[in-house]
């Protein structure tokens, strides 16, 4: 934890994590017998699902709800499905989870189903978001909105993270090759990276333009690479694909260019995981891990109170089981024992600013979260930008109060598309 | 020089809503949200300055001539009223944005107490038709003044958690004594 | 008959008085009350002008057309208020002088026009004076109370028509001149109506 | 003085003439409405209702901005005027209120330790909610906030309590809360709810035929609130009365202390607080929506035309009962002897009933006095068909219409209405339920010397309620078990001398998992009686059917019991209009089933009279259990004894048909109540020695 | 695996470790010099006053608290800075009741009335002098609060006497260099000035002030002397004595700066602090009141929610080539 | 056409009802009030100003009409003997409008003895103090006629109430007239004094 220094004048400065130059191999988790995973839909009572209970799984079978679902999971074991049920996410977002019984027999012999992969993104769509560092192939796929510019994102987003860096520096060559794949099957020339800008990782670029991004938070942003690198100022409430640029972690860009290397599915993630001391560890699991056997694997012992974050101590969120499954997009987990979480307070807002000193999009945060808090959201996004917000997290960082301003923020754009959606 | 005195005098120093305690009903009404306090002031405006020119003009070339003073009280009140009510119709029909934004709050002026007061005023002052202008304008911005920052603060105490038993009108109403107060600061200045 | 007439009249008093219940008519609650004596004088003054404009309407309500009754209206209250003008001027001219502009300006209270368009339009004479003595006396009281409120505090005595203070603090206290100034008619008021509505929510 | 005159003259024309041109020349055309709403207004301009003087107002009101009550000054009368002109006819509407579903609060164990703000929104947009409990209340009240009039409180345990008087029922806590716990409805809409699957219900409130709130009316008793308990049990039961001395009470065996525990007497507790209506010799107001002006024709007035006459009632339609027999109350009047429910305390009960303004037709049969014809013509407009099953079982042996041979509700029903009956010394009931155990008492009570129970398996497969059987054991009562008559022997006069039975013996378990009997070859057996009454069940006598000489009614189908056939989550039968429900419908059944049927047919009845589709209710309870909500083990019960049911000694039962069965005394009702934990889907109040010790 | 339940909470998961409790005594401490000073200078009736209004604040809000049955919210010491400024700007001869009175006015009908700390529309330090001053004018003429006392320099109000006596007078009377170090009658804690601008540099140095609103009120201060002392040397005094004396210092560092009746953006806070500095010259100058800066700065808490609209476009903000 | 009609006459006859009616109260409490200004308003003032008097000004007033304006003069006998006279103009410009003020003028010596202010509606607690704050008025004491009587900032010798500049401005009008008045209407007033 960053505390702030005794002369406060200038703002504080949150630093991005650096990988260290010789990285350890990582610790690679055995595949448990139960695996878990997270598919974004809802199990409508009144349909007959296509995955039912008790059915067979083949290690690269592609497992959607129903005939019309546009969503999908790969499961990464041959197995049976023992449970299938809903799942309120961090927002509160009814999603569904199944839990796959590893057949242990199987494992070793069978090997991932083959695809029918064509140099074009809509085959690559059909089976491929589910990869390590999750791709976003559904972003490219669309063919409402005109992506010209992929960002591969080396330089991570979050603190305490460097599972992209070490990707990076560990599979360079990987990475060009799927910058390669990507460039063959989106048909879009221009393909940028982002690097820290105190890195030491080194490489040939090919046709890839170099952004070196600031060490300091939030550079790595979406919204501030566009600002910073492209010229381009993203537009409230709008997403950086309505501007044509997708981002792309650098660890799906590998995976990318291993499955198609395959032509099957990459199921084993690379984890950053911060232990209770600041310790890093580095692992390497399948997805659907469940996260308590990551825990095992390096001792972390949970504790009552205890926090698991995942993703990282800015952006992240905090589940509320050991079992919640490694996901494809699952980078960071950070353990905070239950004696150093900050405490929060239901304080009104005192007015110090120090929110709007420090916010990179300029959102009056302490007028905002007084009409948050008062659940007028209209009102917040017309006159106060709730939608300029480009969640930092920095606002609640320095709250004198100790308001979950962030909290409000983001549960007010949730809100917000509740109220539109109605309309 | 003479009207700057009024004018300042009118706006901040005798203040017609907070030294003067007139027009108050609308003071509190209108002053919830911003963008009413402003089509208030507005219409304040426009409709004081007609009405201390018409009154002027049945006061001195009516009620005086005819040795009828202790008529003022009917006769500007109806003629106000009148007037009021005719500039609605008049907006509605004619000018509709205008109406939207400002002819809105004309009815609400009819029974301020600030109009009527202030041609009382004026009157009483035995002010010259352009004094009287200018008073009625410095009148009608000083309401204006005062309902528009008003209306800011109580925007942000509308927000805040007030209890129960204060919240609203209370609230609002110590909220007007304060900035009464800070209007003193003016005390003496011309 | 009886029953209806006390009904109309005690709700003045209570469950309807203005200005606390019916945040109305404000203007001279906060002006005149810098005393209780100027709180009363007011008082009587409005409840005369309620009482008789509430009786003409509700006499003439079927003969005014509804597109000029808001003019009628203010014609009839007027005129009573000129009437109370000129005999306070004849009889009470230290109490008049006082009250000052106040007095023409009744004519622009909204609970006078109030309960004329609310009440007298819609009733009978019987009914109509007995709303407007009810409520009258009740815009008297919270008069007189603010007034005591205010005097009391910020002066430390009160003083009814003349002569000796009827209640004084002592030589201890020291008069919180605030509230007898402008602001403090504002805050006297509003944390008045604080407490009026902590009552009336047990 | 003549210058004042000419000037104010002059004014006053000016002004007029000016206005009154003016109102020609820039005439605008607005919503007519708006000018009749303005009128209503005070119009003194005065700006407190925050909206631009009273026209902008009047606008919002007629643009649904703003309520009709949205003046400050115009009184009572003015809302009504206002709220006429904009079609919201004030007095016929329903008033609406806000109900609290979860009684609950923070009893439920939490899932995680939360931080952050603290509302429910927020915290429902955390993994759904702390709580383990996924349908009850997060306590933080954001209903509260939401709520402009100061109706809704949180209460001490942490739940919002809705003050009625102050609510408006605006719908502002209902639209805050998140988990759709707080719900603002009409009388209406509260009568005709009915559990659903993701509803927060106790076990034995799941269970209850008639889906009362138990755990609702328990705690209002243990807080001494008698009346309020008795209306919410009238929410559901308008027999609480009867259902008090005669309900099997199935919602005792799911009762959660009675997992670890005896169960609450949730029944003896319903009988007191009805009990204590009665005697307290005044009636508890029922509220009725207003009038809808639509008429339905309930046929048949025992428990399930009752109950869905009165719910019909209720919700505001006028309803007429035809009954057959010379008084109301069916089954319930003449199937249940005197001394297990008094007529006194029945009539009581049913002139409650009618007293809502329901109009009863007696001694008039369905088919043969009336049929639907005339009900048509008559301008009713939907018919509920509750006739009962008064058609008992034969036996199917010989001699079974011999002198002295007699059916078990013929019997009851012959006894009830006063009809001499010639008796024996002794007498066999044949069968197990309860209406074989009210004839056995029956006889007892009229001087039998020797009554025999016959039936075919063992006591424990007895259908009859335990405490009838040992009632009637206590009375002296003969059980001869494992038996099957085979043949009725008379004497020489045609009367009735010997019944023969064979012998059985238990084999191997059928499905139902109960042990069939099967008969031991040769081992008839004589039982030396003067009486034989055979109660071995009933069906509906659908005579009915062929008697109507309207052809429509031949449409009505019915199924192979003879019970009218329909759609079990609607009641509706085959003709449209009719509706049914009861023991016609589902063959003999307990009270309270037909307590609930009459409810669930009122419901539909409602929606076919509004002309809505007639449409199950969406993820109904009906008959099953939410499973996460019945527990195997049950924390923190500290063992206490159950209240004993006090009834007069056996000793004097035998001389008179007095009730058996007394009221709990008030503190031992009391006590019975605290022992209720209060359950909810799957929360309780645990109760440990020191309460406060065991919050955390 | 175990079943121990974990913290769920919502990003971010850091804090920078500051907090209310902290700012509050950090302004506390920043006082430390002035009143230290005003307690050596004006004795132990200093400290009495002091201690009672610091403590009455305090007792006034754990009062209201508990009547309003709500979490007791003194451990955050704002009222405790209410008290102690409070005290500061009073002298020292101020009886008991007076002191009692003052912090109810501003704490009570200051800040919680309006719903507790960041609430206050208004400073609530300088509501309750602004009700206090208006009531009872006497206790607040420092010339005669101190004609008890010995001092070894003029023992006459300095802007009082500007206003009787004319600028050339004063400028005889008090040399700045005496202002500065505090050699003059005024209120407990606002006469050494010196002490003030440590307290005031210490806190902006902190971040617990924020720098444009003092350095824009002495800016506005010093130009609006300035103006005037060119325009007529004999009556208008120069931007020194202004500077120094009465409230102005304490009003710039820890009255002005007040968070929750202060704006928050850039320029909303140098117009904030101009303006309040010009209307505290103009009051002085050619108003009635002798030291203008309490209702100054409290006429503009009242602009404040309008001139803090002033602000920064969003990111993104109006930007449409989506 | 109806509805117009009516609409005209009912307000006409209303206003005109009006009218009459109130002309017909003022007549009748005319005399009145003109009685109780002088008894509140000019009595008390004249006390001040004159101290004991061994005449009954009230009784001997006489009226002279200047410039199309009425006056009213107050002639007294001082406790000293001397003669004076009192009178009252009307200052404008006051926030409440005129402020009446009543100057007594020493006929021997043509010095002001006294003044009074009579009647206003100003700011209570501010200009009010013209009347209720004697330190004020006390200044015009003793001043010749030809003394400058306007304020100090415009290099008269009056100092203004502070924080009541207008008022104060209002009244030294006031003086000022009174000045002009005594200097013009001297000749008619000794007149009618004897």
């Amino acid at each position: 934890m960053i505390k702030r220094s005794f002369f406060t004048l200038s703002q504080p400065g949150l630093i991005y994590d650096l990988v260290e130059p010789d990285p350890k191999e990582p610790v690679s988790i055995p595949i448990p017998p139960n695996l878990i995973l997270l598919l974004n839909e809802p199990i409508a009572n009144t349909r007959q699902a296509l995955i039912k209970k008790g059915a067979a799984v083949e290690k690269g079978e592609k497992l959607c709800l129903y005939n019309d679902s546009t969503e999908y999971t790969i499961s990464p074991v041959t197995g049976i499905i023992t449970a299938i049920d809903s799942y309120a996410d961090v927002f509160g977002k009814i999603s569904t989870y199944l839990v796959i019984n590893n057949d242990q027999s199987q494992t070793s012999q069978t090997d991932s189903a083959a695809y029918d992969l064509k140099d074009d993104i809509t085959s690559a769509d059909q089976y491929l978001r589910t990869l390590p560092g999750a791709p976003p192939l559904k972003a490219l796929a669309r063919d409402d909105v005109k992506i010209n510019t992929i960002v591969i994102t080396g330089a991570d987003s979050d603190l305490l993270s460097t599972t992209s860096q070490y990707v990076m520096l560990k599979s360079w060559e990987m990475l060009k090759e799927g910058a390669r794949v990507l460039k063959t099957i989106t048909k879009i020339p221009k393909i940028c990276i982002t690097i820290p800008e105190n890195s030491n990782i080194q490489g040939g670029l090919d046709s890839i333009v170099l952004f070196k991004t600031a060490s300091k938070y939030p550079s790595n942003l979406p919204a501030m690479v566009l600002k910073d690198h492209l010229n381009m100022v993203l537009p409230a409430g709008k997403t950086p694909e309505d501007l044509g640029v997708c981002f792309i972690c650098a660890e799906a860009v590998v995976s990318l260019a291993k499955a198609y290397k395959k032509k099957s599915a990459e199921f084993e993630k690379i984890l950053t995981v911060t232990g209770k001391k600041g310790t890093r560890y580095r692992a390497k699991a399948t997805i659907g891990t469940p996260l308590h056997k990551v825990f095992k694997a390096f001792g972390i012992r949970i504790n009552d109170q205890d926090r698991i974050i995942i993703g990282g101590p800015m952006r992240g969120f905090s589940t509320f089981t050991h079992n919640h499954p490694v996901q494809p997009d699952m980078d960071t987990i950070v353990i905070q024992s239950s004696d150093i979480i900050p405490e929060i307070s239901d304080y009104p807002c005192v007015n110090c600013g120090k929110c709007l000193r420090i916010c990179p999009a300029n959102v009056p945060v302490n007028i905002l979260v007084r009409y948050l808090e008062a659940d007028q959201y209209e009102e917040a996004a017309d006159k106060y930008d709730l939608d300029s917000c480009i969640e930092c997290g920095l606002c609640s960082y320095v709250c004198t109060a100790k308001i979950p301003l962030f909290q409000y923020i983001q549960l007010g754009k949730n809100e917000l598309l509740k109220l539109r959606a109605e309309v | 020089m003479e009207f700057f005195e009024i004018f300042i005098a009118g706006v901040f120093i005798n203040n017609i809503l907070l030294a003067q305690f007139l027009g108050n009903c609308p003071f509190l009404g209108t002053s919830k949200k911003m963008e009413t306090a402003v089509g208030m002031a507005m219409a304040v405006i426009f409709v004081l300055v007609m009405a201390g020119m018409i009154t002027w003009i049945v006061d001195t070339y009516l009620l005086k001539a005819l040795d009828v003073e202790y008529l003022r009280t009917v006769s500007f009140i109806l003629v106000i009223a009148s007037l009021v009510q005719f500039v609605e119709m008049f907006l509605k029909k004619s000018i509709p944005g205008l109406y939207a934004g400002l002819g809105i709050f004309l009815p609400l002026i009819t029974t301020n107490c600030a109009v009527m007061g202030a041609c009382l005023l004026n009157i009483s002052k035995e002010y010259s038709f352009l004094s009287a202008l200018v008073s009625s304008f410095s009148y009608a911005v000083g309401f204006g003044l005062a309902l528009i920052l008003f209306a800011g603060v109580r925007e942000r105490i509308n927000l805040a958690r007030v209890p129960k038993p204060l919240q609203d009108t209370s609230i609002g109403l110590v909220t007007a004594g304060i900035i009464a107060l800070t209007f003193m600061s003016f005390k003496g200045m011309v | 008959m009886a029953q209806s007439l006390a009904k109309e009249f005690t709700k003045g008093l209570w469950a309807e008085i203005p200005p606390f219940r019916l945040v109305l008519g404000l203007c001279p609650v906060l002006a005149v009350t810098k005393t209780v004596e100027n709180g009363i004088g007011m008082g009587v003054a409005t409840t005369f002008v309620l009482v008789f404009a509430n009786l003409l309407i509700s006499l003439l309500r079927n003969v005014i057309p509804s597109k000029v009754r808001i003019a009628c209206y203010i014609v009839i209250i007027a005129t009573f208020v000129t009437i109370v003008e000129l005999v306070m001027q004849a009889y009470t001219y230290e109490l008049f002088l006082k009250l000052g502009i106040f007095i023409p300006l009744i004519v622009v209270n909204c609970i006078v026009l109030g309960r004329a368009e609310a009440f007298a339009s819609k009733n009978g004479p019987a009914l109509s004076v007995a709303d407007g003595l009810g409520i009258g006396i009740g815009f008297t009281l919270s008069l007189a109370a603010l007034g005591a409120v205010r005097e009391i505090l910020g002066a430390g005595t009160i003083t009814i028509w003349g002569g000796n203070p009827v209640f004084e603090m002592g030589p201890a206290f020291h008069p919180f001149a605030f509230m007898v100034e402008a602001p403090g008619a504002f805050v006297a008021l509003g944390l008045m109506l604080a407490i009026m509505n902590l009552i009336g929510s047990k | 003085m003549i210058s004042a005159l000419f000037f104010m003259l002059g004014i006053g024309a000016v002004c007029g003439i000016v206005l009154s041109l003016s109102s020609k020349v820039f005439y605008v055309y607005e919503d007519p409405r708006i000018a009749l709403v303005e009128n209503n207004l005070a119009a003194a301009n005065c700006g407190g209702c925050g909206y631009a003087g009273c026209s902008s107002a009047a606008e919002a009101v007629v643009t649904g901005l703003a309520p009709p009550s949205v003046c400050v000054i115009s009184g009572k009368e003015g809302v009504e005027e206002v709220a006429k002109i904009m079609g919201v006819d004030v007095g016929a509407a329903e008033s609406l209120l806000s109900y609290n579903m979860c009684e609950g609060g923070n009893r439920a164990d939490d899932k995680y330790y939360y931080m952050g703000i603290s509302s429910c929104k927020a915290m429902t947009a955390a993994f759904g909610g702390k709580r383990v409990c996924g349908v009850g209340c997060l306590g933080f009240g954001d209903c509260v906030k939401a709520c402009q009039f100061d109706a809704v409180k949180l209460g001490p345990n942490g739940y919002p309590v809705v003050d009625d008087d102050k609510c408006v029922g605006c719908g502002a806590c209902q639209q805050a809360c998140p988990k759709d716990i707080i719900k603002v409805t009409t009388l209406s809409e509260q009568l005709m709810k009915f559990n659903q699957e993701q509803d927060a219900l106790a076990p034995c409130a799941q269970t209850c035929p008639a889906e009362i709130n138990i755990p609702r009316y328990i705690n209002q008793l243990r807080e001494g609130k008698y009346k309020e308990a008795v209306q919410t049990i009238r929410m559901r039961n308008p027999l609480p009365l009867s259902c008090g001395r005669v309900c099997p009470h199935p919602c005792e065996d799911e009762c959660r202390r009675g997992i670890e525990d005896e169960a609450v007497s949730i029944n003896q507790l319903k009988r007191f607080v009805s009990d204590f209506e009665m005697n307290s010799g005044s009636r508890i107001p029922i509220k009725c929506a207003p009038d809808t002006g639509k008429k339905v024709a309930v046929v048949g007035g025992g428990p399930a035309g009752l109950s869905c006459a009165f719910f019909l009632r209720r919700i505001g339609h006028q309803v007429s009962i035809f009954e057959a027999m010379p008084k109301l109350g069916g089954i319930i009047r003449y199937g249940i002897p005197e001394y297990r429910l008094p007529k006194k305390v029945l009539d009581w009960e049913i002139q409650g009933i009618l007293d809502l303004g329901i109009k009863s037709f007696t001694n008039v049969r369905f088919g043969s006095d009336f049929g639907l014809g005339s009900l048509m013509a008559a301008g009713y407009e939907a018919v509920f068909l509750g006739v009962g099953a008064w058609e008992d079982y034969s036996l199917g042996i010989d001699g079974e219409d011999l002198n002295g041979c007699f059916k078990g509700i013929d019997f009851l029903q012959r006894f009830s209405r006063g009809e001499k009956i010639k008796l024996g010394k002794t007498a066999a009931v044949v069968g197990g339920g309860n209406s074989a155990i009210d004839c056995v008492r029956t006889l007892l009570r009229l001087g039998l010397e020797k009554v025999y129970i016959v039936y075919r398996r063992t006591r424990n497969e007895m259908p009859a309620n335990e405490v009838e059987i040992v009632a009637s054991e206590e009375e002296g009562v003969e059980f001869v078990f494992l038996a099957a008559p085979t043949k009725v022997v008379s004497d020489d006069n045609g009367n009735v001398s010997q019944l023969e039975y064979l012998k059985m013996e238990l084999g191997e378990p059928d499905a139902s998992g109960r042990r069939r009997p099967v008969p031991v070859e040769g081992s008839e057996t004589l039982l030396d009686v003067e009486m034989v009454i055979s109660a071995i069940g009933q069906s509906p006598d659908a005579s009915f059917k062929d008697q109507d000489p309207n052809k429509r009614m031949t449409e009505l189908e019915l199924t192979r019991w003879n019970t009218i056939d329909n759609d079990p989550a609607l009641l509706q039968s085959s003709i449209p209009y009719i509706f049914t429900g009861g023991d016609s419908a589902t063959g003999p059944s307990l009270v309270v089933d037909a307590i609930g049927g009459g409810r669930r047919a009122a419901r539909s009845i409602d929606l076919f009279l509004k002309g809505e589709p007639v449409v199950p209710v969406k993820n109904s309870l009906q008959k099953k259990r939410i499973p996460e909500s019945i527990f195997t083990k049950v924390d923190g019960i500290k063992k206490s004894p159950r209240a004993k049911m006090p009834e007069i000694p056996v000793d004097q039962r035998l001389d008179s048909m007095i009730e058996v069965d007394l009221v709990l005394p008030e503190d031992a009702a009391q006590k019975e109540a605290e022992r209720c934990l209060n359950c909810c889907r799957i929360c309780y109040n645990k109760d440990t020695d020191f309460p406060m010790a065991d919050v955390s | 695996m175990n079943n121990n339940k974990l913290t769920v909470s919502h990003a971010p998961f850091w804090h920078d470790g500051d907090s209310l409790f902290q700012m509050n005594l950090n302004i506390m401490i920043a006082t430390l010099p002035a009143v230290i000073f005003g307690i050596i200078q004006f004795g132990t009736p200093a400290v009495g006053v002091l201690a009672l209004s610091l403590s009455s604040a305090m007792v006034w809000e754990l009062i209201m608290n508990v009547i309003s049955k709500k979490k007791i919210t003194i451990g955050d010491l704002d009222s405790a800075v209410i008290g102690l400024l409070f005290g500061m700007m009073l002298p020292a001869t101020s009886p008991w009741w007076l002191v009692i009175t003052g912090t109810f006015v501003a704490v009570i009908i200051g800040k919680m009335i309006f719903g507790g700390i960041g609430a206050n529309p208004f400073n609530p330090v300088l509501m309750g002098m602004a009700f206090l001053m208006l009531s009872w004018k006497v206790f607040f003429d420092f010339d005669a609060a101190y004609v008890n006392y010995e001092f070894n320099f003029t023992a006459l109000a300095p802007l009082a006497a500007l206003k009787f006596q004319g600028a050339q007078a004063v400028a005889e009377l008090f040399p700045l260099g005496d202002l500065i170090m505090g050699k003059q009658v005024g209120a407990i804690g606002s006469t050494f000035g010196l002490g003030i601008i440590i307290g005031g540099i210490y806190l902006i140095l902190r971040g617990y002030i924020r720098w444009e609103i003092p350095v824009s009120f002495i800016v506005g201060i010093i130009v609006t002397a300035l103006c005037f002392s060119m325009a007529n040397p004999d009556i208008y005094a120069g931007p020194g004595i202004h500077l120094f004396s009465g409230y102005t210092l304490i009003g710039a560092f820890f009255l002005a700066t007040e968070n929750s009746s202060s704006p928050s953006n850039r320029i909303p806070m140098l117009l904030y602090g101009f303006f309040a500095a010009v209307m505290i010259i103009l009051m002085r100058n050619i108003g009635v009141y002798a030291d203008g800066t309490i209702l100054a700065i409290l006429l503009l808490n009242v602009v404040n929610p309008l001139i803090d609209t002033i602000r920064p476009k969003a990111l993104g903000k109006g930007v449409n080539n989506a | 056409m109806r509805e117009m009609i009516s609409m005209v006459v009912v307000l006409t006859v209303l206003t005109a009802v009006s009218g009459g009616l109130l002309a017909a109260v003022k007549s009748g409490t005319q005399d009145k009030i003109e009685a109780q200004i002088f008894k509140f308003a000019l009595a008390p003032a004249m006390n001040q100003i004159f101290g004991e008097v061994e005449n009954d000004p009230g009784k001997e007033k006489f009226e002279i009409e200047h410039d199309g304006a009425k006056y009213q003069f107050y002639p007294a006998k001082l406790a000293d003997g001397s003669k004076a006279v009192a009178f009252e103009t009307k200052g404008k410009g006051g926030y409440g409008g005129d402020v009446g003020l009543m100057v007594g003028i020493n006929i021997g010596n043509d010095q002001i003895v006294a003044a009074r202010v009579t009647t206003h509606s100003e700011t209570p607690g501010l200009g009010a103090r013209a009347k209720d704050d004697p330190e004020f008025v006390n200044q015009f004491t003793d001043k010749p006629l030809d003394t400058n009587l306007s304020l100090k900032n415009e290099n008269g010798s009056i100092d203004a109430i502070s924080g009541a500049t207008i008022t104060s401005k209002a009244v030294t009008l006031a003086a000022i007239q009174a000045q002009d008045l005594y200097k013009k209407l001297k000749p008619e007033i000794l007149k009618n004094i004897q």
